[in-house]
């Protein structure tokens, strides 16, 4: 079956590990997933800029290395970003900003990236909340 | 044949930018001609009442957005009656023509949908 | 000694109201601040939850939300405040307890 | 053509407990996560909650947070599932309805 | 003399770092020798638990922050009975030594301090 | 009467601009603001990589102006900005990001300094959650 999957929720919160190993899960049982699409303070997820302490798991980069890994099409809307100063080289330069934080592997890009993916999905998933 | 959604909105009009994100998701898929509906519900019935001045508070306002719904074809939106009711809201005038529903109603018409997002 | 109890959430949205109401001391006050101001709708579950407090401690709402929402506020016993006298209010009482 | 329910928050902290509990079908299935996994304690308000809906429709609770709070199930009618199963539910429902 | 602060804990020790950092709060005050005490109410009485095992959700475990309380001073640690009641914890051991509080008793004890934070 | 503001929510929420407001009219009415103090997702507040569209306000910019004109102590709790990516120029060295997205006008220190401003407070006032 085809899956997407919708994370709503920063690194902090419990929801966006469960989406992590619910996506881990759905690749271990031999389904597809389509694409993640980053949302709402989800988006946050995505930012390189965080710092965990040591002794604790680092779930951004956890998401980071899990994209990356199995090359999947990772999301992130360009508005819910913008508005929450999640930004690649491109928006950076064009509002003058002097950061760049979205993590490699991740892609910005508009909300009809969301609809093209369920349009594709069997299943449809969102982790939100905490 | 387009797979179906049913948006469920469950946020304040002035409470974040929720609602307003929840709209957006709404309007996107109008501009690509998909099937969405819109059901209300929860603290989401709000966004649909008038004499509103979100300008006050400065804030994204969510009245554009739920104008454009009918111009971008999404034209099928609910709101639950019962979370009117809770509110003091049943007999107020809503800025949408949206039909009514009972509890019953709702689950029958979560039934009719391939995905529900639920925000 | 009193305290300036401020709540933010809708009354059908949280617990902050019922747990507030069960902490407020005679001659505290409550501000309806955000989503709070729901409460102040005639018929309401927030309305009726608010009633029973009146003759223990004073009930004001902040000018700018209620007026946002377009809320009606001549039925029920609340002070509507802007931000000055808002800040003249927790002045007046000893602490101020944000529900956040 | 049944939904899975997916709930995540304390039915003592917000409404996703009473709102979805009245919009489920015959045949639909409720899964708990995270803090919702709170509604299996033993004379818990939650529990209460969840007691009118076993006729109606199948309960499920992720394991991870079950056991990470130590909550005995013993007492109610829910099947534990770990991950895999949980990817198995959603294949085996017509949809799935996440209340974030 | 030094102003005193009450601490009202609201959230749950798993559902983010809500829990935490208002307990950072408390460590802080007591490294710093401050007069802070710490009410844990609503779904905060959770964190009072024993036979947890956060490691399962690898989350940030407020286990080693509610223990270093006492090492730090902050011994002055209260629970909402009635939040107990309402979760199925009337009769559960705690993990901390903290005063069990009614309604009334807490309405008496937030007159007592200069200032109070809710987290 | 001098007066300690906590800032427990993002921009994007409707706290932060009472907050603000709040901020505004206390000073308007003589008193003082010892402190206002960030933290939890108060943090983000103080990011200015924050893109808001041209037709609605930017609370964001509008604390760092209020900061700035009214040179307040302004002060970022470090453990929950590294936790949700807001970095200074130190910070982002320390831990090898490339982006620096703290504003000017903020700095970043630990919880002690909210205990600091609260010993010499009158009032404390948190504004969080929406």
């Amino acid at each position: 079956m085809k899956f997407v999957i919708n994370v709503l929720s920063p690194s902090t919160a419990p929801a966006t590990r469960r989406a992590l190993v619910f996506a881990q899960a759905v690749l271990a049982a031999g389904h597809d997933i389509v694409r993640v699409f980053f949302y709402q303070d989800g988006v946050l997820t995505a930012s390189n800029t965080q710092v965990v302490a040591q002794d604790q798991p680092d779930i951004a980069q956890q998401w980071q290395a899990f994209i990356v890994e199995h090359q999947l099409d990772a999301v992130v809307c360009i508005a819910a970003a913008l508005r929450r100063g999640v930004l690649d080289q491109a928006e950076a330069q064009r509002y003058q900003k002097d950061a760049v934080n979205l993590a490699a592997g991740y892609e910005l890009s508009g909300l009809g990236q969301l609809h093209d993916g369920v349009q594709q999905a069997d299943r449809v998933i969102s982790f939100g909340g905490a | 044949m387009a797979q179906s959604v049913l948006l469920i909105s469950r946020s304040a009009p002035w409470a974040g930018v929720n609602a307003a994100e929840a709209l957006d998701i709404a309007l996107a898929a109008g501009a690509f001609d998909l099937p969405l509906s819109v059901l209300f519900m929860d603290e989401g019935v709000l966004q649909l009442l008038t004499q509103q001045q979100p300008q006050l508070l400065q804030q994204k306002d969510v009245t554009a957005q739920l104008q454009a719904l009918p111009m971008f074809g999404i034209e099928q939106l609910y709101v639950a009656q019962q979370c009117l009711n809770k509110r003091g809201l049943a007999q107020s005038p809503l800025a949408l023509d949206a039909e009514h529903l009972d509890d019953t109603q709702i689950q029958q018409l979560i039934r009719q949908f391939d995905h529900v997002i639920t925000l | 000694m009193t305290t300036l109890h401020i709540l933010n959430t809708s009354p059908t949205a949280s617990t902050q109201f019922s747990s507030c109401l069960r902490l407020i001391s005679a001659g505290d006050a409550i501000l309806l601040t955000g989503e709070a101001v729901q409460a102040l709708r005639d018929g309401s579950v927030g309305a009726q939850a608010l009633s029973s407090t009146n003759a223990l401690c004073r009930l004001y709402a902040l000018e700018d939300d209620v007026q946002a929402r377009g809320i009606d506020t001549t039925h029920i016993g609340v002070t509507v405040i802007d931000y000055p006298a808002f800040v003249a209010l927790c002045v007046e009482h000893t602490r101020v307890n944000s529900w956040t």
